[in-house]
């Protein structure tokens, strides 16, 4: 999801050594398998592979000569660069911040959401709102987010209009720092977090309604069985849904192309927007030093999460 | 028909070895049972046989021909699945005829091969229905015509049963049993059911973490388990266990000092030394009660099972923490915690010494004390 | 199977084709918009009637895509036969991928006519770093524009200083000068987004004014705190504070953002380029209700005045197919009557002896200036890093409007400090 | 207990009117998009919120018919060829490779494919463009719609949803299937495959609706508006091929509304193969 992409933690097993047990015979004999997986494995190593190694070269290399066939290595000094960048440094904690609220807020906000639609009283109506919670997951962000750029254009947007006919005062949008850090908040929140409400609506119909069930007879009241009963029990999906949204806010970048363009003054200026930007300018060493340090930052709270999980299954 | 020999077969995932080392012979046309608690490995050993896991060392033989690097397909077995396996997108005609097809048998051949298999089974009126219409019985059904239709050298059956209801269980389990006698065919079969095995079996091999412990006909096993393991796995309910220590040994007797109090007597040329720990098995059959005047073990009822034509009294001892379990025939009542006094019939004794084997006069001895009591 | 395979093989080699490439194709990559694609085309058809089977194509980026594309262009020798922007933005690709070689030979090569009537301001422009890079096809001029009606509506006068400035903007903003009864206008449109345009918008009213420079002087001093370069700084960060003068969205606002409210008829007052007189002469409620005039005066001493705003340029690309045709073709678009063309279509040209007729009066204002045209310093052509200076200057004007210094003359003092550090370090 | 069902009602009543509330703030900005797109920017600017067009004013649909020198078809034949042909090549080739790995993912250099899958994976999906960029100018691929499509059928979603439904794949069915003397490629072409079907056709969806919506990939490896998508057009407009915000609203209109549709009529499809991604991966 772009949502395109999520991180599987199960999948670092893969990182476990190869058993190449008489190779030979092995892959004869499997070469049925070999065959099925060549155009898979062409495609990963071409697309996927290739452009991570090559991007880590490259951010070892002087930018201008990063394109030509004897590029010249200047090693670490696009680190040391974007590290001794003010802007950069500032990004990356921007960044940070950015993902931890919108972690919070989306994990939390999904799942009050699903425990709303999952519950008795709306019947019918649930389905629709549900529908109308994932729709912007499907839609092009190019098209919403525009949409919203000119709902909150101060001058003739939706949301200003409305909060005069409210009575209340304006809100600055995306004119002031702190004002536009927290519009992308929004919108972000808007085009995922109906996402994240499915994760945990599906996970809510799976629960063991016994449970439930016992603790009514035990009389307790509704914020108690939401408390002591369902939010353990879903505890598993509240952990996956965070580590999709801390991947997926960590690389926040269409929201701040269309909206923002990283500003106003920096307040929005994210990584992997900065590191694009550079990238536009030809910067190829650091724009690839940025993406390597986000791609390092990824991997980090990947094996983090792995470790956890593996620790949490042996409890 | 074909018979099956394992010679010093093993298989290990990685450094876990889940077979040791096993030797095994089943004759042709017979019905072999592989039976053991779960994670005994009884799946495993079936699974190799069948080619779908590879052996780690040893040889499979059928019919004398080695078949460790033949491919599953090419082995001559069929197998029946727990789960049935029946290909969702087909008919049950296009399941139970995907193997000849793919062999390409004439299509006539295989119209009549599943037409003869699916009148053993009598499944014909459901040939032409898919898989998600059928109960779960129709659907074990038909994995056996489908297995029938090869006409394998040895049938496979991996827990065939436990999917279904208890007496869907022992219908099908009749017809496996009938199926075996009319097609005379070898069939090896995994349950972690003893009752099943016990009905079903030629022979049983029992297993226990991934060691053959035992194989005999269900009675030899009954009658004379090897260890104690083998003893508290068949029969129901279980053989009880009572601690002892020898106290005598002589004259091809064995005297135990029980911990519940009580002494037994058992013929046993070879007995541990005196002093040596020991186990008294006896099944529930050879425990008795008696009276307050009676010469035994006293006892208190813990609870009684009420079977109509005979009841399980269940019985608490001292030194003992399980019931101890007596087989009384008609129908007896005792309240809870009534004192009684128990017996136990010497000739119905096991001695299990410290490792759990079990320690017996040979067999050519046996039927003396047999024809003693 | 075999079959397949070939027609599969075959699929993905015309799928491997880059589209629309053809040998006697000349394309041109630029930033211009529609106005400037109908321009090169119908340059195109002239040239064709000397190259008969050459066809011209034209395509439009918006600016941002036309800087990286033409940058990862050249970087990787996929770019189109020539690319055309201003000549601030052929520095940056230059400076970037370092693969244009120079236009001397082709200057050399033109007609005399043609080379006498070349402005020497206009090659100075096209030159970085001693090398002659691009062929100067336009030189742009920046001037001022209020909306005439408005002015009318409000009771004043075409402004002259920045004081009138302040006044009318004031006025503009509150007094409902376009009678639609809502309170949807601004004093003043302009642009604060990024580095490049908001040094865009301090040149036009520094230059304009008669500044000889903005941040540094011809040998990388800071001028910054100079008495004059601080009265436009303070002036530029007053437009922010003054209520409703401009809307609070400038600071993120790119050219198109700032044409929004211009030709939506938010903001009264605004820069005119001669690019955007042919368009706005055709928007309704804009054409023919705007005054064209001097840039607002700073200092007392200096004629009114507009700026010399940049020069744009063509360049040939070393990954062209047909470097000479396409060389040919930008220097074909010097002469007069592909000048006429760009005039006609664009506003300006290069040339000082091109035929006036057929303009409108906005266009004339341009083509035929009756004010004096106050150069601008085109560093970025001497320095190669000045875009980088740009940029930190930028980081701290954009600072400011965020958050307004309370004592103007520290914060200016300060901020020429930091520039001249900025200087040492880019000098090294 | 009377008191307890008015209580509940109320309760009730809370939810509906707030589900409401949030119903209407997630649809809002479709509506608000398709009546700006019929209403001239005047009139916007004098009612920003009103609910129906003053009159169906489709100047702005006429306009964008050329955006900067491309025929608005282009676009749209562009969104819809790049779309559907990465999304056959994910399908085929990332089912195939999910199936490979998932029987054997013990096989010599298998670890490797999934160990650099998984990387694929974790390489933030924007940052990745750029040294795509680079590879797919080594290979002179660099403004092709092959450049494009080979990139856009990377899909590490669909082998996330493909590798669930192979994993639920009861294993006896594939061993049965070769106990009846099935070689792999039977297996795979007269048990797999055919069970495959509705997940295929899910994964094809959801590949659909993904790629619909990239326009950074495509803006990057284009090299002229020639093969702009329209989400990549639209961009492009906002920022400057046109500052027209009622034609800026009618190609998100264009661009929208057709996923939109298609969502609606296979929602059940789209979002539970979503969540069996996303649930288990």
């Amino acid at each position: 999801m772009q949502t395109d992409t999520a991180v599987p933690i199960p999948f670092l097993a893969a990182l476990r050594p190869a058993r190449w047990r008489h190779a030979g015979s092995n892959i004869w004999r499997n070469r049925i398998f070999y065959i099925l997986i060549a155009p898979f494995a062409a495609l990963t190593l071409v697309m996927g592979v290739w452009p991570i190694v090559l991007g880590i070269i490259v951010s070892f290399t002087d930018s201008y000569t990063a394109l030509t066939p004897e590029p010249t290595y200047v090693w670490f000094q696009n680190y040391i660069d974007i590290f001794s960048d003010d802007l950069f440094l500032s990004s990356l904690w921007r960044t940070l911040l950015f993902t931890v609220l919108s972690v919070v807020l989306n994990v939390t906000t999904a799942l009050a959401l699903a425990l709303i639609l999952s519950s008795r009283s709306l019947k019918l109506a649930a389905p629709i709102c549900g529908l109308a919670l994932f729709l912007p997951v499907v839609t092009p962000e190019a098209a919403t987010f525009i949409v919203w750029k000119w709902m909150f254009s101060i001058d003739f947007g939706a949301v200003n209009a409305f909060l005069e006919d409210m009575g209340l005062p304006d809100f600055a949008g995306t004119t002031k720092p702190l004002q536009a850090f927290f519009t992308l908040v929004f919108v972000e929140w808007w085009h995922h977090v109906g996402f994240y409400t499915i994760i945990f609506l599906t996970n809510l119909k799976l629960l063991d309604p016994t449970l439930d069930e016992a603790a009514r007879m035990d009389g307790a009241r509704t914020m108690q069985r939401v408390w002591n009963v369902w939010i353990p029990q879903l505890r598993p999906a509240i952990a996956i849904n965070s580590i999709y949204a801390v991947i997926q806010f960590l690389k926040t970048f269409a929201v701040v192309v269309i909206m923002t363009n990283g500003g106003p003054n920096y307040a929005t200026n994210f990584l992997s927007f900065y590191a694009y930007s550079k990238f536009n300018l030809a910067d190829y060493g650091q724009a690839l030093a940025m993406a390597t340090v986000l791609f390092a930052i990824v991997i980090g709270l990947a094996v983090v999460v792995y470790r956890y999980n593996e620790k949490a299954d042996y409890r | 028909m074909a018979k099956l020999n394992l010679n010093q077969l093993s298989k290990s995932f990685g450094p876990v070895e889940v077979l040791k080392p096993m030797d095994l012979e089943i004759t042709d046309g017979e019905f072999a049972v592989f039976v053991g608690p779960s994670g005994c490995g009884k799946s495993t050993l079936l699974r190799t046989i069948a080619g779908l896991e590879e052996s780690s060392g040893g040889d499979i033989l059928i019919d004398g021909a080695r078949v460790n690097d033949t491919d599953s397909s090419e082995r001559g077995l069929s197998m029946v699945f727990q789960n049935y396996a029946l290909y969702p997108h087909m008919t049950i005609f296009e399941n139970m005829a995907f193997g000849l097809r793919i062999a390409k048998t004439p299509k006539d051949e295989v119209t009549r091969r599943v037409n003869k298999a699916a009148a053993i089974l009598k499944i014909e009126h459901m040939l032409d229905r898919y898989p998600k219409t059928l109960s779960g019985g129709q659907r074990q059904r038909v994995a056996i015509g489908r297995s029938i239709v090869r006409d394998p050298k040895i049938f496979l059956f991996d827990e065939p049963l436990s999917n279904l209801d208890a007496e869907l269980r022992v219908q099908m389990r009749i017809e496996i049993a009938r199926l075996h006698e009319t097609l005379g065919a070898t069939m090896i079969y995994v349950t972690h059911d003893q009752v099943e095995a016990m009905t079903l079996a030629d022979k049983i091999v029992v297993l226990k973490d991934g060691r053959i412990e035992q194989v005999g006909s269900p009675l030899d096993l009954y009658n004379a388990p090897a260890n104690r393991f083998v003893a508290g796995f068949i029969g129901s309910p279980g053989m009880n266990f009572l601690d002892g220590t020898v106290e005598g040994a002589g004259n091809g007797q064995c005297c135990v000092a029980l911990a519940c109090g009580g002494h037994v007597a058992l013929p046993l040329r070879d007995a541990p030394a005196v002093g040596a720990p020991v186990t008294i098995g006896v099944r529930p059959e050879h425990v008795s009660l008696g009276g307050a005047a009676d010469e035994g073990v006293a006892a208190t009822v813990l609870l009684t099972e009420q079977l109509g034509d005979e009841t399980h009294v269940h019985l608490s001892v001292k030194g003992s923490e399980g019931a101890i379990v007596a087989q009384v025939r008609g129908q007896v009542k005792l309240r809870s915690g009534t004192g009684v006094t128990m017996m136990i019939a010497p000739e119905g004794c096991h001695l299990f010494d410290e490792t759990g084997l079990a320690r017996r006069d040979p067999a050519a001895a046996q039927p003396e004390i047999a024809a003693a009591s | 199977m075999r079959n397949g395979l070939k027609q599969c093989a075959a699929a993905a080699a015309l799928l491997a084709l880059p589209v629309g490439a053809s040998a006697q194709e000349l394309l041109i990559w630029h930033d211009k918009g529609d106005l400037g694609t109908v321009m090169f085309e119908d340059i195109g058809k002239l040239f064709a009637e000397e190259h008969p089977g050459v066809t011209v194509r034209a395509l439009s980026f918006p600016t941002d895509q036309w800087l990286s594309k033409s940058i990862a262009a050249l970087n990787t020798n996929t770019a189109p036969d020539l690319l055309f922007n201003d000549n601030f933005r052929i520095n940056v690709i230059q400076q970037s991928s370092g693969k244009l070689s120079g236009v001397q030979d082709m200057v050399d090569g033109l007609d005399d006519a043609t080379r006498a009537a070349l402005p020497e301001g206009a090659l100075d422009a096209s030159t970085l770093d001693g090398t002659l890079l691009m062929l100067p096809l336009q030189q742009a001029t920046g001037a001022f524009g209020v909306r005439t009606s408005w002015l009318e509506a409000v009771g004043e006068e075409y402004p002259e200083t920045w004081e009138d400035v302040f006044r009318i903007g004031k006025k503009f903003a509150t007094e409902d000068p376009d009678g639609n009864g809502s309170d949807d206008t601004f004093g003043m449109a302009l642009q604060a987004g990024n580095p490049s345009v908001t040094h865009q918008m301090l040149e036009l009213f520094g230059f304009g004014a008669g500044l000889d420079h903005l941040i540094i002087d011809d040998e990388g001093n800071v001028v910054l705190d100079d008495p004059r370069n601080a009265k436009l700084i303070q002036t530029f960060l007053r437009i922010f504070q003054e209520e409703g003068l401009v809307s609070p969205d400038t600071i993120n606002h790119v050219f198109t953002d700032m044409y929004q409210l211009i030709e939506g008829g938010r903001a009264g007052m605004f820069r005119v380029l001669d690019a955007n007189v042919v368009k706005w002469d055709g928007i309704e409620g804009l054409a023919g209700d705007y005054t064209i005039g001097p840039i607002p005066s700073l200092f007392e001493d200096e004629p009114p005045a507009v700026e010399m705003h940049s020069v744009r340029s063509i360049v040939v690309t070393p990954s062209s197919d047909n470097p000479e045709l396409a060389a040919q073709y930008a220097a074909f678009a010097l002469q007069p009557e592909s000048q006429a063309i760009m005039l006609k279509n664009k506003g300006s040209g290069v040339r000082g002896d091109i035929p006036l007729d057929g303009l409108s009066d906005t266009q004339a204002f341009f083509a035929k200036p009756q004010y004096p045209v106050n150069p601008n310093d085109f560093l970025s052509a001497k320095f190669a890093w000045y875009p980088e200076l740009q940029e930190a200057f930028y980081r701290e004007i954009s600072d400011a409007i965020a958050n307004p210094p309370a004592d103007f003359d520290a914060w200016i003092k300060a901020t020429a400090e930091k520039m001249q550090d900025k200087v040492a370090d880019l000098k090294d | 207990m009377k008191t307890r069902s008015v209580k509940d009602r109320s309760v009730a009543l809370l939810a509906w009117v707030f589900m409401a509330g949030v119903t209407f703030l997630f649809l809002y900005p479709f509506w608000w998009m398709i009546v700006s797109s019929f209403r001239s920017q005047e009139a916007m600017l004098l009612e920003p919120t009103r609910l129906l067009p003053e009159s169906f004013n489709t100047r702005a649909y006429g306009d964008i018919q050329t955006l900067g020198g491309v025929k608005l078809w282009l676009y749209t034949f562009n969104s819809v060829f790049i779309t559907v042909a990465a999304t056959l090549i994910a399908v085929g080739v990332t089912a195939l490779g999910a199936y490979a790995l998932y029987r054997k993912p013990d096989l010599p250099g298998f670890r490797f494919i999934q160990f650099g899958f998984l990387m694929t994976m974790m390489y933030p999906a924007m940052l990745l463009v750029i040294p795509v960029y680079l590879v797919v100018f080594q290979l002179g691929l660099l403004g092709t719609y092959a450049g494009i499509i080979l990139f856009l059928s990377l899909m590490p979603i669909l082998f996330l949803m493909l590798v669930q439904f192979f994993r639920s794949i009861p294993k006896e069915l594939i061993e049965s299937a070769k106990m009846d003397g099935a070689s792999e490629m039977q297996i795979f072409r007269k048990i797999v495959l055919p069970i495959s079907k509705p997940i295929l056709a899910t994964v094809f969806l959801i590949g659909f609706l993904l790629n619909w919506k990239q326009w950074l990939p495509i803006l990057v490896i284009a090299t002229s508006p020639d093969q702009y998508t329209l989400p990549v057009a639209l961009l492009s407009m906002n920022t400057e091929l046109g500052i027209d915000f009622q034609a800026t609203m009618a190609l998100a209109a264009i661009t929208t509304v057709p996923i939109i549709v298609l969502f609606l009529f296979t929602q059940r499809r789209v979002i539970g193969g979503f969540v069996a991604g996303a649930v288990k991966g």
